[in-house]
């Protein structure tokens, strides 16, 4: 099965469902805004969002109501301080209650990978002395039967739908990325459907040889999507936006504001190009 | 020049600490900054390795996050996450980690959890990230933090990454094969763990600062290291590679980024 | 700990030891044959040799009794036939026993990782409903303690020494190489000393970004080899002499015949340089 | 054109049975021939994928080795082999894994470890490579294996890959997420399971091909299916595009290569 080309609205109308565990990632780089943006717009909600670095994308949609779980393992606006819709959310319910599954970067690479091999678990020498088991019973010890040595285990991460942005692919659908990569190739594979939105649709990609590529017939659906990752950034085709980064914080800290905002520049712009054109008129 | 901050003046502590060619697990922020001066003063060759996958990064400015293009594009190489830290943190090949907190007690366990309960926090932290598996392998830990009246406590609210535990050799008797944290470095100066039973002590200070605005930082009874040392004030060459590194770093971050449209 | 430049002997001499665990990894490509042929002129024995694919390199180290022990997946020559020393040695016993550690493909992948990672076992969806593990007690099974299924295990592989051959080392010791790769990063780091034979030495390497590197600081010792990989293939430099395959197949049937080709070649010759020398007289 | 060798036979109709589209699994020899085969006539878009780790491979000539530069010069793709086995066939992504072996019983279980003991083997044979793992989770595999005094046997001496076990519903009470073996293909013709006891019947011959010759190169009394079919001799363009490929392929392999000096 081959990857189809889809129109961003079309692909999460078809790909993301309410209830579903999605996975947006993308470690500070090649963050699926657009994508993220599209799901707020559709009203998902229900879902069981999964992300090592839940950042703004996640705070926005952790804020309209799109979630009810957050598996994660740092969660923070990375430079500047907390992401205040999350805290919002964990420390007073505001918009309601959400359910923490909650990791470290090592348990939840060794999650992604165990969900890419369909392995039920991962395993790793991780949660060594700390109060995290205690919270979370997704981290559990398995014995080495060789050494009867115990280590930690965590469950294998297999996301309904598993959301990248990507520099390019081509027309079969190949899908090319690079830069810091973070999980995102595990992530992809872990999941049951995958999307991904990327800069461009080239001819042909040049041969990967030992790059990173999703092969197309592992991809299910590519959005065309410029500018997709914004104000994160895309390797090799724009900068991150450190500006919004900071002046997000003082958006998210109040629940009106944050509200005006996002009714101003997510819901009542068509699509990402109209999202980019709202901040452009803004600024002028 | 102006007479140094505390902030500069912990940066540079903490980088005369590194060692050329040593391998340092680097997070962002102050760990950074003093980081990126020692490769720019004493230690050139120091390997710098960030939790997003880049390895042997020279970054010419600071990082905003983790996974800024500045560390992929000067790397001699990115990596997958999971492998960074399965292949390089866990198979133990990382010197020194340098770790930050919100709290840390007096066995040097950190807190980046939750202050207040976990099921109903008073403050919601950001959480682990890659921080107590770097506890728990890298051969030894910097620890950087600040004194703030809700920084060194008593008692954690909740333990994100293991120091020592309960000191007196508790941590040497479980399976962590990293040595802990064998400095702390504060805006007052620096504490290092007792030999037997590992409890932070006051090692050095910042020459013009006293024992007790350290006592007073401190919320446990600290008690001093057989020798407190002071901790030389900047030379002009690591201030001016510091504040030039700000600058560069500030403009840098300063640049209008256009939107890709 | 930077690498350190050496001749291929010193590097030989210094870092395998009679009793060693020794990996010459390389999946059919960039095998380290002047490296085996080394440590064949040093005399070095009773060696725990590790594999997934032994081929001629471990057929000629087996005939010369370098070796007691074989961890393997899957050990003939490719597109031609049987490794005739390898099955001498365990048929009849000559030049004598060979101990089998003896895994599929997969398992042995596993291992590596778990070498890799450090960790005490790898684990797998493998060996099922197959007689391997009855025959290798380091094929065993761990329940995960999540679903509470029975998964294949195998201890991870941590080799005293690993040789790779690669493309290139910059002046620093950096070593990258492409092409097809096998499970030589794995087996690289998960060595306790790593020694590297490369066709070239260069001022510095192009930026590596998401290709594949050895950083300086694990790399032990680098040995300057051209043709290192000789009769298989270096990409980007030289391909494999099929021929040289196909002819190793007489060779290697007969004892006699084997061991006089080995000292005329490998054992007379003082060096890969001397090695490669010989085949062209006796081409000529 | 001359008429065609059962080799040439065997691999048009392995060919045949590939669709456009489908994921691959190779080795090398017959079944590589087979596959790329299939991708020169009707299955342009087959994706090939070969353990050393290449994916959506091309090869202009084929490779003698699973390692040849061929392989990774044409691929999309090129990964390391753990991920080839971990992310790729054990995740369930290949449709079809192609197998050959020494010996197959009725039950396509399959040997390539060893004739005689494990412990005193009268053959040694290269062993298990991929096969154990293709067997198990390729959506299904198809078995290529010439017909040979010892090679459809009553009794495997060594079981390498898992068939049908015992038949009878045997594999499918395992664990094992792929089906097996859907179809042998041998010189004689093609060998499938019986629905129920999926014990291999006889399902079809090459023309001219009597099921008496069938019968006495298999080892165990051999059935046939509910219906014998024959199968087509080789189109014209069959032939000439598989006598194309192994006329570039021995032209290449014959070319002499410099020693690297």
């Amino acid at each position: 099965m081959s990857a189809r080309f889809l129109s961003l609205a079309d692909a999460v109308a078809e790909h993301v469902q309410d209830g579903d565990c999605v996975a947006l990632e993308g470690f500070t780089h090649l963050i699926p805004f657009a994508a993220g943006h599209e799901i707020i717009r559709q009203r998902r909600h229900d879902l069981h969002l999964v992300r090592m670095t839940p950042d703004l994308v996640y705070d926005q949609m952790i804020g309209m109501g799109c979630a009810r779980k957050l598996t994660f393992s740092w969660g923070g606006n990375p430079g500047v301080g907390s992401l205040h819709r999350l805290r919002d959310a964990v420390e007073r319910r505001w918009p309601h209650p959400l359910q923490l599954d909650e990791h470290s970067h090592a348990g939840m690479a060794a999650a992604f990978c165990a969900g890419a091999a369909r392995l039920p678990f991962g395993v790793l020498r991780g949660y060594l002395d700390t109060d995290l088991p205690a919270h979370n019973s997704n981290i559990r010890r398995v014995q080495c039967p060789f050494t009867g040595e115990s280590l930690a285990a965590v469950p294998a991460i297999n996301p309904d739908v598993t959301i990248l942005h990507a520099q390019c692919a081509d027309r079969q659908g190949n899908v090319a990325l690079h830069g810091i990569v973070g999980a995102a190739r595990e992530a992809a594979l872990a999941a049951k459907s995958l999307l991904v939105t990327v800069e461009e649709i080239v001819e042909s990609l040049s041969p990967a040889m030992n790059g990173m590529l999703l092969p197309h017939w592992v991809v299910d659906a590519v959005a065309h999507c410029p500018g997709g990752a914004y104000p994160s950034y895309a390797q090799g085709y724009y900068e991150r936006d450190n500006a919004f980064y900071r002046d997000w914080d003082a958006i998210a800290r109040d629940r009106e504001v944050f509200l005006a905002w996002m009714g101003e520049h997510v819901l009542n712009s068509a699509d990402h190009r109209g999202f980019l054109g709202s901040l452009l008129e803004r600024a002028a | 020049m102006s007479a140094c901050t505390r902030d500069e003046w912990m940066t540079i502590a903490a980088a005369r600490l590194l060692w050329d060619g040593c391998v340092c697990f680097v997070g962002i922020g102050l760990p950074s900054a003093a980081c990126n001066l020692a490769r720019l003063t004493h230690a050139p060759d120091i390997v710098l390795v960030y939790e997003s996958g880049t390895i042997g990064t020279r970054p010419e400015v600071l990082p905003l996050s983790i996974g800024d293009g500045e560390l992929a594009q000067t790397a001699a190489y990115v990596v997958p996450l999971p492998e960074i830290f399965s292949y390089y943190l866990q198979a133990g090949r990382v010197d020194v980690g340098f770790l930050g907190a919100a709290q840390i007690d007096r066995f040097g366990n950190l807190n980046s959890t939750v202050i207040g309960s976990y099921d109903a926090p008073e403050t919601r932290l950001p959480g682990a990230g890659g921080a107590p598996e770097i506890a728990t392998h890298a051969r030894q830990t910097f620890v950087m933090l600040k004194a703030t009246p809700r920084s060194f406590v008593e008692r954690l609210d909740f333990r994100t990454s293991a120091g020592y535990l309960g000191g007196s050799g508790a941590r040497a008797r479980t399976t962590a094969p990293g040595g802990g944290p064998c400095v702390v470095i504060s805006d007052f100066g620096t504490l290092v763990p007792h030999p037997r039973t590992q409890e932070l002590q006051l090692s050095a200070l910042f020459s013009g600062v006293g024992v007790e605005e350290a006592r007073a930082a401190v919320g446990w009874p600290l008690t001093l290291a057989e020798h407190v040392g002071l901790i030389d004030p900047p030379t002009p060459n690591e201030l001016e590679t510091l504040r030039a590194l700000h600058a560069r770093t500030r403009a840098a971050h300063a640049r209008p980024m256009p939107l890709p449209l």
